[in-house]
């Protein structure tokens, strides 16, 4: 029981990183029809930032705030830079364009901040003694932290797209971008928000993760999230907001289960596991499992 | 005063021009239809008018040159097109199609409009929380009619609204264009291949043939023209 | 197509041909052992005998092939700054190997075994370097038969694997870390002596390096008669630490690295596990990083080292640390750095290889002779280690210490004596 | 569609049976194979160099089949090249096989792999068909630890030198297999060149590439699809697991962690990028590119910039020279010569107008 509840507890942790993440990927996608295969290495960098301000004696709060305008500005520059000049020319170019800036920002990371491993001070206290009791599991307010700050966050963003002139500006220039700019809509503009907003999505996700990340933060602490984000987000279509978010949870939960259970998949295979669910499902519905349309240009 | 003149407009996809050195006028109220048949350069014309493909020579709308913006700025400055093939936001609910259109405004008004346009068309209100893609074709065309409406535009662009509508349709269509020129002194800007409706409701025409403007004329002139059937088959 | 189909059988044809015949297993003579247990390597079989001879000029040349960009990176810079300080210090305050000087190449091979082998075969047929080095198991494997092939000495190679030792197939290679066969022999015998009876939970990484102190660590307790009750895998360390709590574990050893070295601990602490004893491979010796981060989870952490560790009491009285450490600091490298430290070791048993053959004659033949049979004491090495190379098993380091890190000194405390493998 | 935009495939008008094209011909192959000759006899690390030089170029060679011509853009060439290497590696190792001929077996393998990678073009495509092909990219590694017992797990397989000595017959001692995997290699990449031009320049690669250009018309005219995009999966992967069995012969040893990663991957589409998508020559421009980028930028700063260096040159010809360097070179005596009027290099846009 305790065993299970523990293992409960690290996959809804980790899902609800990867639910943010896939957010972050489905909020592109529905405004460039693309993967920011960069979305990881855009949260890694700011990141990184937060945690060089805090060791400069920043409070990680502020060190957040910073790095939510940063990655801003990041997603909002990729976007007028690199993404709209490939507007016509294609999905695979536009695909190039976001692996060079894999490339480079992960490069960058390492030239600025060394390639040594850092321990961050996460938002929520970490001590070994912060913890609640249920069936025996310990959690740890870091991890609960996690879930809450994801669902306030998720039920932020989804009041955002629902609610508000904005997100409904961004989901009329998601669904159709013709007919939102002769409605009035600067629809480019839209994008460069959506490009903005989802990487301030990914470096809270990032500050989320890197405290509690086994791998710490270093270069490649992003990269798996990136990974899992991906599968999250086609399992649960690429253009539904909803279903990034019940794909993260879901892999998080079975990557969690799956591994710790079922003998034949084994400890190796946990991220082939995520990957062969994702291959499943689009095998059978191209569009995942709450995706409308498949982007389609003839 | 709104006004929308268009002289010596060329406009065309890659470098290949499809219309040429093209005159137009909308005054403030007026009804105006562009005929033409298959190929023309109808839909050009128009996307050319709302920004959406690129053009040389002269427009100005209202004394100020919109040349080359881009479509949502001149949506932004009063003119509203209502694309052929509608342009409906499918995954949106039928009232967040008519709040995109309105999403400009900043006025009070916005939800007094709506219902104003939803008395007019109950079919829409009937429907206001479903997704916009489950409604019937004509449904869509008079969402789409209601959505540029509630831009409150100064200039409505028409493409072809009776396109795969069924008559009765298109003719209560027709009825609320004329009313909505006759109440809210919008001015129209109809390209159509039903000359038949469209000459009822314009007071001037402009005849399209292969990218030229051939003729044009008080709507009086050409009832009954031979014009009319040489633009239409291209004689 | 039909153009294809003529062109694969023709393609394919007499490929398939000259596999009629299998391999030629017979192998080649390395090199002898004398009967005072030295070595002479068999220049025979180099590609260019001479040069393995011919005496090595005003310069020695010396390549070393590492990460200096890429994922492990992180902690191969702070070994090369020890590295390079044991060069610094050697060609500004020592120059007594016939007062040469020592050329330091370091060419970045990004932990990619291809790069590895384009700097290794450019460091022997372009620069002609003297002496050679590498880190990485599989960057090793790549460059291995080339080096030998052309005798080159490439010398304490910064790797554990133990199919390098073999001089016999690898005669001009040496390396320097500790066999992993080795550190788990001296941790079971720590656990025997220190809790008998334990239930040991091992916890292993699922890298190359965790998957061999996985099998060493089960070889050596199955001699041993210990009982390990669980085998777990850092997916996580929170899932390895259920695991090893649901098993009922007193004593942990984790077998795994990088930030798994204060991962697995802390994990362990969380899960509220309090082990007998909680033991971490000698990769895991950072202070800093590990420990002192750690707080309350690793203190009493045990590990087994051979070299100097960082805050002891003693250091400061330390003629040799001063001066590795002022060398070190010159360089822009942080002494009190475990892997500045391994660096730096590296280095001087190099260096003493070299001054021992030029009293022969400094020759690469002269070299690896000289470093396959080697005893030597390194100044940073613990009291009571030496470094000692014998052609048969060629371990190098055979001896170490367990110590106990002490959360409130901020220091490691040595756990009884120095453990020599049973023979 | 998107990609024909980026892959100006250089349209030439050749007229079948003039003598003029066959002598041209054989002026190339003259010319190749003394450039070859002129490479033999640089210095042994240089050699070495060009060796790693054809390998890459035969692998992005095969890639070129399914991303170039066949506007697919594969992240899982990485594990198809590792098909390759540890066929060979395990055939060397535990059958005791001659170098050689491990490599149609490499080749038979590597075909079933690219079938099994492409078996989901059939289905997803652009976006999606990426990520499933990374998937398979991203599993390889662990696939590769999981069954350790074959493949040595995380720690990799060393073939040894003595096991990889050049075949009697061909003349060449084992002093000289650097230069013996030289023309190896050599004799590889000229074998997937002609393979990759004659299957391109067949009725069956016109169909392909219209199928990328524009499916639904292709599919009109009697193209299967489904079949043809996997079938162009399996040719790729058995050119790509070639160049794999040839690494592991150069190498001699293979590493899970470092070798046949996702950023394997990401470099040869970069290679490809760079030289040249859809153009023939451009898998050997992209092979230089791979090899030598690294070299030069590791000479220049030692360590971490490298990837921001390949990162901003990948970015940079995307943006100026769409076609890559092979392309950029095709135009050049067309730019230099008299500007036409008509040449517009762009896609006609829709046409739709009223």
């Amino acid at each position: 029981m305790t065993l299970l509840v523990e293992r409960l507890a690290d996959g809804l942790t980790n899902g609800f990183v990867y639910a943010l993440m896939a957010l972050a990927l489905v909020v592109v996608f529905r405004a460039s029809s693309t993967v920011n295969f960069a979305q990881a290495e855009m949260a890694l960098f700011t990141t990184y930032l937060a945690w060089w301000m805090t060791t400069k004696g920043a409070s990680i709060w502020l060190a957040l705030i910073a790095a939510c305008i940063v990655g801003f500005i990041i997603g909002a520059v990729t976007e007028r830079t690199l993404i709209r000049p490939m507007e016509k020319r294609g999905e695979m170019p536009t695909l190039l364009m976001l692996v060079a800036l894999f490339t480079a920002l992960n490069s960058i990371d390492g030239l600025i901040w060394g390639l040594d491993y850092h321990s961050m001070d996460g938002l929520f206290p970490g001590g070994i003694d912060d913890y609640i009791s249920v069936a025996g599991a310990r959690l740890y307010f870091e991890a609960i932290g996690v879930w809450v700050a994801a669902i306030v966050l998720l039920a932020v963003v989804f009041a955002a797209i629902n609610k508000t002139r904005l997100g409904l500006r961004m989901r009329a220039a998601a669904d159709n971008p013709t007919s939102a700019a002769l409605s009035g809509i600067n629809v480019g503009r839209i994008y460069t928000i959506g490009w903005g907003g989802a990487a301030v999505l990914g470096s809270i996700a990032g500050i989320l993760i890197a405290p509690i990340s086994a791998q710490q933060l270093s270069l490649a602490t992003m990269f798996p999230v990136l990974i899992y984000g991906s599968a999250a987000a086609i399992i649960g279509g690429l253009n539904s907001l909803g279903g990034a978010v019940i794909g993260g949870l879901s892999l998080g939960l079975a990557e969690s289960l799956l591994t710790g259970y079922v003998d034949l998949i084994g400890p190796q295979m946990h991220q082939t596991t995520a990957l062969a669910v994702m291959v499943i499902v689009l095998l059978f519905r191209p569009t995942g499992l709450f995706g409308s349309r498949l982007e389609e240009r003839v | 005063m709104s006004t929308l003149e268009v002289h010596g407009m060329s406009a065309g996809y890659g470098r290949a021009a499809v219309i040429h050195d093209i005159d137009l006028r909308v005054d403030p109220g007026q009804v105006v239809v562009i005929l033409g048949a298959n190929g023309a350069g109808k839909t050009t014309t128009m996307r050319a008018l709302s920004g959406e493909v690129p053009v040389s020579g002269s427009i100005t709308f209202g004394g100020r040159s919109i040349a080359n913006l881009r479509p949502d700025q001149i949506a932004r400055l009063g003119i509203r097109a209502v694309p052929q093939g509608r342009g409906t936001l499918t995954s949106l609910t039928v009232r967040e199609n008519l709040l995109v259109g309105a999403s400009c405004r900043a006025d009070s008004e916005v939800e007094a409009d709506i219902a104003r346009w939803m008395d007019a068309f109950p079919a829409l209100a009937r429907r206001a929380d479903q997704p916009a893609g489950t409604l019937s074709g004509g449904e869509q065309q008079m969402l789409a009619l209601a959505r540029a409406l509630l831009g409150r535009p100064q200039l409505l662009l028409c493409d072809e609204p009776s396109l795969g509508l069924a008559p009765v349709i298109v003719r209560d269509l027709f009825s609320f264009l004329s009313t909505v020129n006759a109440e809210t002194g919008t001015s129209l800007l109809l390209v159509e291949q039903n000359a038949n409706l469209a000459l009822n409701l314009a007071s001037f025409v402009y005849l399209l043939e292969v990218g030229y403007i051939v003729e044009s004329g008080p709507t009086s002139d050409f009832v009954n023209s031979d014009a009319i059937r040489r633009a239409y088959l291209g004689m | 197509m039909k153009k294809l189909r003529l062109l694969v059988p023709a393609a394919l044809v007499p490929l398939v041909l000259a596999s009629a015949c299998g391999i030629d297993d017979s192998g080649d003579v390395a090199g002898s052992v004398n009967a005072d247990g030295s070595f002479t390597v068999d220049t025979a079989n180099c590609l260019d005998p001479a040069a393995a001879t011919k005496e090595i000029g005003d310069t020695i040349k010396f390549g070393w092939s590492v990460a200096l960009s890429g994922p492990v990176a992180a902690t191969q810079v702070r070994v090369n700054n020890g590295l390079q300080a044991r060069i610094d210090h050697y060609n500004e305050a020592e120059s007594d190997i016939g007062g040469r000087a020592i050329d330091f190449t370091m060419k970045d091979d990004a932990y990619d075994p291809q790069k590895a082998k384009q700097n290794v075969t450019e460091f022997i047929e372009r620069d002609n370097v003297d002496v050679l080095g590498a880190a990485g198991t599989g960057q090793l494997a790549a460059v291995a038969d080339d080096q030998n092939d052309s005798c080159v000495p490439l010398l304490a190679g910064q790797v554990a694997a133990p199919q390098f030792r073999d001089a016999q197939t690898y005669p001009w290679t040496t390396t320097y870390l500790p066999s992993n066969t080795l550190e788990m022999e001296l941790i079971t015998q720590l656990v025997t002596s220190e809790a008998p009876d334990a239930k040991v939970g091992l916890v292993y990484a699922q890298s190359e390096s965790g998957e061999s102190y996985r099998t060493a660590f089960k070889e050596a307790a199955e001699k041993a008669g210990i009982e390990i009750v669980v085998e777990a895998p850092v997916t996580t360390p929170e899932e390895a630490a259920s695991q090893v709590r649901e098993a009922g574990a007193d004593v942990v050893f984790n077998g795994s690295v990088g930030p798994d070295c204060l991962g697995v601990p802390e994990a362990i602490a969380r899960a509220g596990i309090e082990p007998e004893m909680l033991i971490q491979v000698s990769a895991c010796a950072d202070a800093k990083s590990i420990y002192q981060a750690g707080g309350a989870a690793t203190d009493g952490a045990v590990l087994m080292s051979w070299a100097k560790q960082p805050g002891s009491a003693d250091l400061e009285s330390d003629e040799a640390w001063q001066e590795y450490a002022a060398a070190v600091t010159a360089v822009g490298g942080d002494p009190n750095d475990n892997y500045t430290i391994m660096g730096w070791t590296m280095m001087d048993i190099v260096i003493d290889s070299l001054r021992t053959a030029d009293k022969d004659g400094l020759t690469r033949e002269n070299i690896i002779n000289a470093a396959r049979t080697q005893t030597f004491h390194p100044e940073l090495f613990l009291d009571g280690i030496d470094w000692s190379m014998e052609p048969e098993t060629s371990l190098g380091i055979a001896e170490m210490q367990p110590l106990r890190w002490n959360a409130a000194e901020g220091r490691f405390d040595p756990l009884g004596d120095v453990l020599t493998v049973s023979k | 569609m998107p990609a024909s935009s980026m892959t100006d495939g250089a349209p030439r008008t050749r007229i079948p049976g003039v003598p003029s094209g066959q002598r041209r011909h054989v002026a190339v192959m003259v010319l190749v194979i003394a450039l070859l000759l002129l490479g033999s006899q640089a210095p042994v690390y240089r050699v070495s160099q060009l060796t790693a030089v054809f390998i890459f170029a035969l692998a992005i060679m095969g890639l070129n089949l399914v991303a170039g011509y066949g506007g697919m853009l594969s992240l899982g060439h990485s594990a198809i090249l590792g098909v390759g290497g540890y066929t060979t590696a395990i055939l060397i190792n535990d059958a005791r096989l001659t170098p050689l001929s491990t490599i149609p077996v490499a080749v038979v393998l590597g075909v079933l792999a690219g079938a099994l990678i492409g078996l989901p073009a059939s289905r997803v495509k652009g976006i999606y068909l990426a990520l499933v092909t990374l998937a398979f990219a991203v599993s390889f590694p662990e696939f590769l630890k999981r069954f350790d017992g074959l493949t040595g797990g995380a720690g990799g397989l060393i073939v040894r030198s003595r096991d990889l000595v050049p075949p009697p017959w061909s003349g060449f001692t084992r002093a000289e297999r650097g230069e013996w995997m030289y023309w190896l290699a050599a004799a590889a990449l000229l074998l997937g060149f002609a393979l990759v031009r004659s299957l391109t320049s067949s009725r069956r690669g016109l169909a392909i590439r219209a199928l990328r250009d524009h499916e639904v018309a292709a599919v009109a005219c009697g193209v299967s699809a489904a079949r043809d995009r996997v079938t162009l999966f399996a040719i790729s992967g058995g050119i790509t697991a070639g160049a794999g069995a040839l690494y592991a012969m150069y190498l001699g040893a293979l590493s899970p962690e470092s070798s046949f990663t996702v950023f394997t991957s990401i470099q040869l589409i970069t290679g490809l990028i760079i030289g040249g998508v859809a153009t023939s020559l451009g898998p050997v421009i992209g092979g230089f590119a791979v090899v030598f980028i690294p070299a030069v930028t590791t000479e220049l700063t030692n360590g971490q910039a490298y990837g921001l260096v390949f990162g901003v040159i990948l970015a940079a010809v995307v943006f100026l020279m769409p076609s890559g360097i092979a392309g950029w070179l095709n135009g050049l005596p067309k730019a230099l010569s008299v500007h036409r009027h008509r040449g517009t290099k762009h896609d006609p846009e829709r046409h739709d107008g009223g």
